[in-house]
């Protein structure tokens, strides 16, 4: 595979890491966030500052889960009291006052970033292998935790918190936990970038990156992981697909988002069922 | 009104008064569920029922009393512990999970000790077990045939039904059902009247929200009757039934003048 | 003392571009709780329709009018085709339709006006003029005017005329309204063509201030708009005044006070988050 | 005035009024009893139009109104005072009142106003203040008097007694006594059949969404078993 | 008034004709030259311009007989302004077999691109970016745009020097850019003796400056230093200038566009700013450039496309004085590059950073004028580590 391969797939991998987070959020425990990026961001910053102070790969990622999943928890926190719109934007607002902080401390490298990150010992093929590794891993955790009671909790705090609880589904430690896993998550796969860009900017964690990874869910259709994945993939090879477009990408873009959800308003996975239903019907 | 032979009652309500705004809601109602028993708890539209089973259920928190389930204080206690440590819940508008079968609507509520905490959640993928006992309410309740359809498609009267089933799989000390024969007709409210009749045989200690009180006098032992936020009588259903505050807080003052 | 005055009046000029940006967004979400970010690409096609009429024809009234009309329009279409087919679907997926549209609207400015932005050839309202001791330009104080004056046309259009108490009964309870002789569909439109149009008039006031009008002027506003109508308690044209220019006030304060500590958006979005800690449902709303 | 015939209305697969034909004539009361969940503010909403897919035949006047929406309904005469009233809770009364007669000229909200106010003369005192800050009977009397700026042919009228203190509840009754003078026809839904029955011409008893009784509100008012239709016992 | 010293001119190495080497002729494949800014997003403005200029170098190299006889291939790719868009970009270019690539992305994009191209070990040009770090990531990345840091000590020596002021206000846009620009100038503000009596920061985002001016107007400054882009600067000083402030209004090369004039209208009258390119256009090789690149864009270059052009040059002369495509040849030439540019003499330091003087600009009569020079090789020096 050559280089251009790797480092798509890598990106694909991490972007894949990432939406899967939001999707356990705003997908199976159905609680929409617009401040995703703010814990890819924690992440990445947790990761760029240790490895740079020279810790391994091995200490770093761990750590950067750890410290999203705590900035999760407090935002999680703040967020039960609120719902729906008002959920929306007080995430949207903890991403604001996540970039802020991060420009205005020049510990955290400011506006300019921290750079100069060294690859991995094991070079760039071992970490691309590690990276899509990792991302296997996840994609299997996502698919035990939907199998599993937790995900089934999930399912049933996003259709009904208030049936949920007359069930003995106790919807704060819920949508908490969602919101720790998620953003760990987020943050594994904030560490996998720093690596990958060998270094951190603010601006990669801005309301932006918000929005592009939660229409990576929503266009997977919010209940399908395998339609998450499909449409992360998408979304990230789009600018490679469409680089003869050149002029007209970013319109492509924002037309394919319009008319995917004004035409498929279930995601890619409302498409799966009702293929699986077409098959199924005539037996 | 405790059965004397019980020597703890089920459910008890003490002294519960809600205020909503300027307006009360419940004043000081107390009364007690024995273990076994079939409680009709009834009023005309407004009287407080439903605010009384949410005071019971903890999703309104009272300004006074007590509401103690088995003996156990649930002061402090949300809703979800509530339903663990025993209290099993209807709605009266039926709120089926949308996006999981009738069956697994049930194993949910089945399987709370499996979710009972998310690190137990995680750890757990099983769900036979939960779904064969789920398999078995479904039975009880008389929906087992459609057991694995989507509750979207289904008519209120297996709805009502899964309401119930679901609030039996909590495995509950009482069941509060909140008008679970509203809406169905009357053939359908018959047989779900039976079917609690039966379940209340078979030992579960329920607590009725009823309007339809064809039925509610048919299947239940005692009634207890809220009016105006108030407690009005409490008593064998027939003794009550023929309680002329009853009837005035049914028909409104001046019922007996119109029917002589 | 003289510093906090002006700091207060520059606070209370934004505060009141704020608003004439953020009363559409509120009446639509009052109207249909649809987050409308496509709002944000109305507000800079209205300013680059009156840029473009006003260096054409040399009077910002007509390119005024015209731009009020045609991004009116726009904000019709924009319900009639995207937002009313999907109304039923849950919020998210309309937030994600009227992003699209909004990165659409951005990249058609991009690509029909170029990326540089314009300016008007001979920028109009340049005069300055000095009240309280304050200098202000013509373009600022009519900024001010104009916020007053639609503010309480609207107000006044919304209280004394039938078709406003009707906008507002069609809010309170839609199938009443309708069952007592309301269009639903028509205060549907008339509202996307106000607040559309308000969108229009700060879409051109911010570009005659800047003297720039760029294909990514929206971007800000599209989230701060957010803010102002969660602030402002969702959905109530006074509350959303009032947020805004609050919002103006503290942006003006802190930035001067606390700009080392954190920029503007972040101090912004720090109070919007203190709010909605201390009153979930906004600084107006009432608990539902 | 007002002829159903055999309505029937779904709420997705349930069925909640099943073939249900009833009339109301010219200068009358007729009042729809029946538990709770028995139909009775569905039939009406579906007379109002707010019932999407309701069937069968719903004619005003000799005039067939079954596929009108709601809107070209109240502009053909018809009018509801809904369940839970539903004022326009951010409206002041004036504005409320005002929104009854918006299918009607403006030259004659006045004089229509003029008329609201004389039947209940508290609304004058609290003209300016907004609904949500009336108290409940006030907000029935509003209720009752937006639908009647609309210059109603037949009045619809939900549980015109729920929640109210009985000083309001006869307030009520008598307004609507004094319309039927007026020549006003009138369906009113009741949860308080006593009282109901007292002022009704006609009485028709529902119950699980059918038609079980139905005769003069006197008949009604002797027949013990509407009463037990109603509570579901022979209670005496 | 400025003192404009003599300019120095250098015999630059690159202009060699291509008939000066013989051997090479024959061989008629192209050689490519990546290419990659941001040409969508919040960075098209300049990446579109900077796209223009190096087509518009290559077009002219290509006339002149390309590298020794060899056509020069462009091959473009959009960053869009984003890290994870380079790297994949990067790459790209890399699969594409090109022997060099110019950079006139944004900080972001092109550090995140840096370290590809130092590995695959490809020279690296970067016009634009200024974040400190990128030159770091090895010997095989040169930057032709000057430092911030070095820029805020021209600044500094324009204040204090040229215009003599005592008590300055400064203005920070809160980039990279804007903070390694104030970095620089604070550091020197002692040694042209004026002080820095406040300093406020804006966001890139930011076109209504009100209470900024209301609070400026509290510290009487003699001039204000504001670093910034065209589409911020120019509301800005026009609103300056509207709160009745008249002090000097100095910035950087960042302004160089006219947009910033035609946005600030009669306010941008005498705002001065330390610049790339000289725009009296004294020698034949500017003059022809600004026309050519005025025909082709349809408007005058700026600080990007300047820049980006002069990368283009400087690579450009670099290939044919490596006599071959080997990557150490060209990294070799490139380090020694001491050569004539749009953008003035240059040449790179250890780090492979731009050593070179800043012309100075003042806005007369609605137009960029020359202003003189700041030269100062020992002040202007970018650091080697």
């Amino acid at each position: 595979m050559s280089a251009y391969v790797l480092s798509i797939v890598s990106l694909v991998g991490i972007n894949i890491i990432l939406a899967l987070g939001l999707h356990l959020i705003s997908g199976l425990c159905g609680q929409v966030s617009l401040g995703h990026a703010a814990f890819y961001g924690v992440g990445a910053y947790t990761t760029a500052l240790l490895a740079k102070a020279g810790y391994p790969i091995g200490l770093t990622l761990p750590a950067a889960m750890a410290a999203a999943a705590v900035a999760g928890f407090v935002v999680g926190l703040c967020s039960l009291r609120v719902r729906e719109d008002f959920l929306a934007i007080a995430t949207m607002a903890a991403g604001f006052i996540f970039l802020g902080v991060v420009k205005q401390n020049e510990a955290l490298g400011g506006e300019i970033g921290i750079s100069g990150i060294a690859m991995p010992s094991f070079g760039r093929d071992g970490f691309v292998a590690l990276e899509l590794g990792v991302t296997v891993l996840v994609i299997l955790f996502c698919l035990h935790v939907r199998r599993s009671w937790l995900g089934f909790g999930f399912s049933a705090v996003a259709d009904d918190d208030v049936a949920a609880q007359m069930v003995g589904v106790d919807n704060r430690a819920y949508k908490l936990t969602a919101f720790c896993i998620g953003t760990a998550l987020a943050g594994l796969a904030g560490g996998f970038l720093a690596y990958y860009l060998r270094g951190v900017s603010p601006d990669a964690f801005g309301f932006t990156a918000s929005i592009s990874v939660l229409c990576m869910v929503v266009l997977g259709g919010m209940q399908s992981i395998a339609g998450c994945i499909i449409a992360t993939t998408i979304l990230t090879l789009m600018p490679e697909v469409l680089r003869f477009a050149d002029n007209y990408k970013l319109l492509i873009f924002g037309a394919l988002l319009f008319l995917t959800m004004r035409f498929l308003p279930d995601g890619l996975g409302g498409l799966f069922a009702l293929a699986r239903r077409k098959e199924a019907g005539p037996s | 009104m405790m059965d004397p032979k019980q020597p703890r009652p089920a459910l008890e309500v003490r002294d519960i008064a809600v205020q909503f705004g300027g307006i009360r809601a419940i004043d000081h109602v107390s009364f007690a569920v024995g273990k076994g028993d079939l409680v009709g708890l009834i009023g005309p539209n407004g009287a407080g029922k439903t605010t009384m089973l949410r005071v019971v259920s903890g999703q309104v928190r009272p300004q006074v009393g007590q509401v103690l389930l088995d003996g156990r204080d649930m002061r402090g206690f949300r809703v979800a512990q509530r339903a663990r440590t025993g209290l099993g819940m209807s709605n009266q508008i039926v709120r089926p999970f949308r996006h999981l079968t009738l069956l697994d609507n049930v194993a949910l509520a089945a399987g709370h000790d499996r979710t009972s905490s998310p690190w137990v959640a995680i750890g757990s993928v099983s769900r036979k077990r939960q779904r064969a006992a789920a398999m078995e309410l479904l039975a009880l309740v008389g929906i087992a045939s459609v057991a694995h359809a989507d509750p979207r498609s289904q008519p209120l009267g297996v709805l009502k039904r899964l309401e119930v089933a679901r609030a039996l799989a909590m495995k509950p000390v009482v069941l509060l059902l909140d008008e679970p024969l509203a809406g169905l007709n009357q053939a359908e409210a018959g047989k779900l009247a039976d079917t609690i009749l039966e379940l209340n045989a078979s030992g579960v200690t329920i607590v009725l929200i009823e309007h339809n009180l064809a039925e509610a006098q048919r299947i239940c032992r005692r009634f207890l009757v809220l009016d105006n936020g108030r407690k009005i009588a409490d008593g064998p259903v027939a003794a009550v039934m023929a309680d002329d505050a009853v009837i005035t807080a049914y028909l409104g003052e001046g019922w007996r003048n119109a029917t002589r | 003392m003289k510093l906090i005055w002006e700091l207060a009046l520059q606070g209370l000029l934004n505060g009141c571009i704020y608003a004439l940006i953020a009363v559409g967004l509120v009446m639509v979400y009052g109207l249909l709780r649809v987050l409308h970010i496509a709002h944000a690409g109305l507000f800079t096609l209205g300013a680059y329709v009156s840029l473009v009429v006003t260096n054409a024809t040399g009077s910002l009234a007509l390119a005024l009018a015209c731009s009020v009309i045609t991004v009116g329009l726009s904000g019709i279409a924009i319900y009639r085709f995207c937002y009313e087919p999907i109304l039923s679907r849950p919020p998210y997926v309309v937030l994600i339709v009227s992003i699209g549209l909004f990165i659409m609207m951005e990249e058609i400015f991009r690509i029909v006006f170029g990326p540089y932005g314009l300016s008007y050839l001979k920028p109009p309202l340049q005069e300055r003029f000095t009240i309280l001791g304050t200098g202000i330009t013509a373009a600022e104080l009519s900024v001010v005017l104009i916020t007053i004056v639609l503010f309480a046309t609207l107000d006044a259009f919304n209280r004394f005329t039938r078709i406003g108490i009707a906008s507002r009964a069609t809010v309170s309870d839609p199938q009443m309204a309708s069952s007592f002789g309301v269009d639903i569909r028509l205060i549907r439109d008339m509202t996307f063509f106000i607040g559309s149009a308000f969108a229009a008039v700060a879409g051109t006031m911010v570009g005659v201030l800047n003297n720039l009008v760029e294909p990514t002027m929206g971007s800000v506003p599209s989230y701060k708009a957010l803010a102002i109508i969660v602030l402002g308690g969702m959905g109530s044209i006074r509350g959303a005044l009032a947020s805004a220019l609050f919002l103006g006030l503290i942006e003006a304060f802190g930035t001067t006070y606390l700009g080392t500590l954190l920029d503007r958006d972040a101090i912004a979005f720090t109070v919007l988050l203190v709010v909605l800690m201390l009153r979930p449902a906004g600084l107006t709303g009432k608990k539902t | 005035m007002l002829h159903v015939e055999n309505l029937v209305c779904r709420y997705g697969k349930i069925e909640a009024v099943s073939g249900i034909s009833l009339d109301v004539g010219e200068g009358q009361i007729v009042a729809l009893v029946g538990a709770n969940g028995a139909g009775k503010s569905s039939t009406i909403q579906s007379i109002a139009g707010h019932v999407l897919g309701a069937e069968g035949r719903i004619t005003l006047a000799g005039e067939d109104i079954t596929a009108l929406p709601p809107r070209e309904r109240v502009r053909k005469g018809v009018a509801i005072a809904p369940e839970g009233r539903r004022l326009f809770r951010d409206l002041t009364v004036h504005e409320n009142l005002s929104m009854g007669g918006f299918c009607r000229p403006r030259e004659r909200e006045a004089a229509n106003l003029k008329r609201v106010l004389d039947l209940f003369p508290r609304l004058a005192e609290r003209i300016h203040s907004r609904a949500e800050n009336l108290s409940g009977g006030e907000q029935q009397m509003v209720t009752i008097g937006r639908a009647m700026m609309s210059e109603p042919r037949l009045l619809l009228i939900d549980e015109l007694s729920l929640g109210l203190m009985p000083k309001n509840v006869d307030l009520c009754y008598e307004a609507i006594l004094r319309l039927k003078r007026e020549g006003l026809s009138i369906l009113v839904v009741e949860q308080n059949t006593t009282k109901a029955l007292q002022v009704a011409d006609h009485a028709y008893v529902l119950s699980s969404g059918r038609l079980i009784w139905k005769g003069t509100a006197a008949e009604a008012r002797d027949d013990p078993s509407v009463i037990q239709a109603y509570i579901g016992s022979s209670a005496h | 008034m400025v003192s404009i010293k003599r300019r120095l001119l250098f015999i630059a190495a690159a202009i060699f004709a291509s008939h000066a080497l013989p051997a090479a002729a024959q061989d008629k494949t192209p050689v490519k030259i990546g290419f990659h800014a941001g040409l969508t997003g919040p960075a098209a403005a300049d990446g579109l311009s900077a796209e223009i200029a190096v087509k518009l170098a290559v077009e002219e190299a290509n006339k002149a007989g390309g590298i020794n006889g060899r056509p020069i291939e462009l091959v473009v790719y959009d960053d869009q302004g984003k890290p994870d868009q380079a790297v994949p970009v990067a790459n790209k270019l890399i699969g594409d077999k090109v022997v060099a690539v110019i950079s006139a992305g944004f900080s972001a994009p092109t550090k995140a691109a840096a370290p590809v191209f130092q590995e695959a070990h490809i020279p690296y040009v970067v016009a634009i970016a200024l974040q400190p770090d990128i030159t770091k990531s090895g010997d095989y990345v040169f930057r032709v745009g000057s430092m911030g840091e070095v820029e805020g000590r021209a600044g500094a020596k324009l204040i204090g020097d040229v215009l003599k002021a005592k008590s300055i206000v400064l203005l920070t846009i809160k980039t990279d850019f804007g903070k390694t620009v104030a970095a620089g100038l604070k550091g020197a503000a002692d040694k042209f003796s004026f002080k820095v009596v406040k300093e406020y920061e804006y966001s890139p985002g930011d076109r209504q400056f009100g209470p900024m001016i209301a609070s400026i107007k509290e510290d009487k400054p003699d001039l204000i230093y504001a670093s910034g882009f065209y589409f911020t600067g120019g509301p800005l000083l026009s609103q300056i200038r509207a709160a009745g402030i008249n002090v000097p209004f100095v910035g950087a090369q960042s302004y160089s566009s006219s947009k910033f004039i035609e946005i600030a209208g009669a306010a941008s009258d005498g705002a001065i700013i330390t610049n790339v390119i000289d725009w009296s256009g004294k020698t034949p090789q500017e003059k022809a450039f600004f026309e050519a690149f005025e025909k082709k864009a349809g408007f005058r270059p700026e600080a990007a496309g300047s820049q980006a052009y002069a990368s283009a040059e400087v690579l450009i002369a670099g290939l044919r004085a490596a006599k071959s495509i080997d990557s150490v040849a060209i990294r070799t030439a490139l380090a020694a590059t001491k050569m004539h540019t749009v953008v003035g003499d240059l040449s790179f330091n250890s780090l492979h950073e731009v050593q070179r003087s800043f012309p100075v600009s003042i806005v007369k009569d609605g137009k960029w004028q020359s202003h003189g020079v700041i030269e100062d090789p020992v002040l202007l020096a970018p650091p080697t580590q």
